[in-house]
């Protein structure tokens, strides 16, 4: 499974805080965005970072292991 | 007492500044910039401020801020807390020290960190007020 | 507690920075300075640094400093508390606090009142090295 | 009398925190530097500013009223 984390205003905006998708041979980061995008057609305006296991990453076309923990961020607001 | 943490209570900056010149004698100069919930925000009314953070991704990232600060500023020593809680007006919310042998770096070094705490660091701050609550977006 | 003060005894940051707040509920910003004794200036091992001040002078200096940076840099609020004692490595001398609205003016104006303090009031500062006492003369 | 105060640096190489002088009509601050220069000729290479009842002056002309506070302070070096 791949694990999908929101935070902050993007999980006001979907509703949730977690979600699980299923790992696929040769799955990237755009299948992801891809599939969220089709069911939250606006949530993507407000992400500004991804992270993969928590590390930031900027190519849509990184390959997904399974385990992997995405998160979806909005402009950090903290201090 | 951990130089880097994200924790829910608030932080003493006696006990703070303890541990930071604990590191060395040649401290000649320790900076500390203190952030606090304001009651007002942009005309706006403010009740209570609340925090969420990626932690996984944000204690490393101040852990490497840190570093970073040292390295750059050439400081003896410094302390970075985050309050991930609800807090209210006057109420703490951050807190950096910086030690350095001359106040010039520890100064300079403070005023990075805060600046680039707030661009690099996965936290996100929520208004609640009267008239309800809202996630905060940085301007551009 | 006075906003300005000379004293022989040591400071509370906690209770100088819960003075500062008491102020206004405006405050989103506090940098303090803290100058501390070091075991070493320029090369020569210092045991124990004392202060002298003109306090005639020195104190109405010190809160003319405060109202012109609170003046010049917006400020809700600043401290200032120079120690007249012997003090040893570790121990502190000096603290400045000031509390804006926002970090910037807060940062800089903290900045500005150590430069000032230091080219402004009449306080001296003399070395005891296992070499001898010297009193310290600062570069032009 | 006139008080004449010495600190740090100046009161070491003059040996002394206080002098008095008598006040005489007319008396200027000059009067005053031409009295301590006579007995200690080296003291003002270290005189960087002086005051008169806590309030410093550049014109050593001032003319002194009596029970006036003079005093003689070497480049500061607090913080």
């Amino acid at each position: 499974m791949i694990k999908v984390l929101f935070f902050g205003p993007v999980s006001e905006r979907i509703q949730t805080r977690e979600l699980a998708m299923i790992h696929t041979a040769g799955m990237s980061l755009q299948d992801v965005i891809n599939q969220l995008n089709e069911h939250y057609p606006q949530l993507f305006d407000i992400i500004s970072f991804i992270a993969i296991n928590g590390v930031q990453v900027r190519d849509r076309q990184t390959p997904l292991a399974d385990n992997d923990e995405i998160a979806f961020m909005a402009k950090f607001s903290g201090g | 007492m951990d130089a880097v943490r994200l924790q829910i209570e608030d932080f003493s900056q006696d006990a703070e500044v303890l541990a930071l010149k604990a590191s060395s004698k040649c401290m000649g100069g320790i900076a500390t910039f203190i952030g606090c919930a304001r009651d007002y925000s942009e005309g706006r009314e403010v009740s209570e401020i609340s925090f969420e953070a990626y932690e996984r991704m944000a204690l490393p990232e101040l852990q490497k801020l840190r570093a970073e600060a040292i390295a750059r500023f050439g400081l003896l020593d410094a302390r970075i807390v985050h309050r991930l809680a609800t807090v209210r007006a006057g109420d703490n919310i951050v807190f950096i020290a910086t030690g350095a042998e001359h106040r010039a770096p520890a100064l300079h070094a403070c005023e990075w960190i805060i600046d680039e705490l707030k661009s690099r660091v996965p936290i996100w701050k929520k208004e609640v007020t009267p008239a309800g609550d809202s996630w905060v977006t940085p301007h551009p």
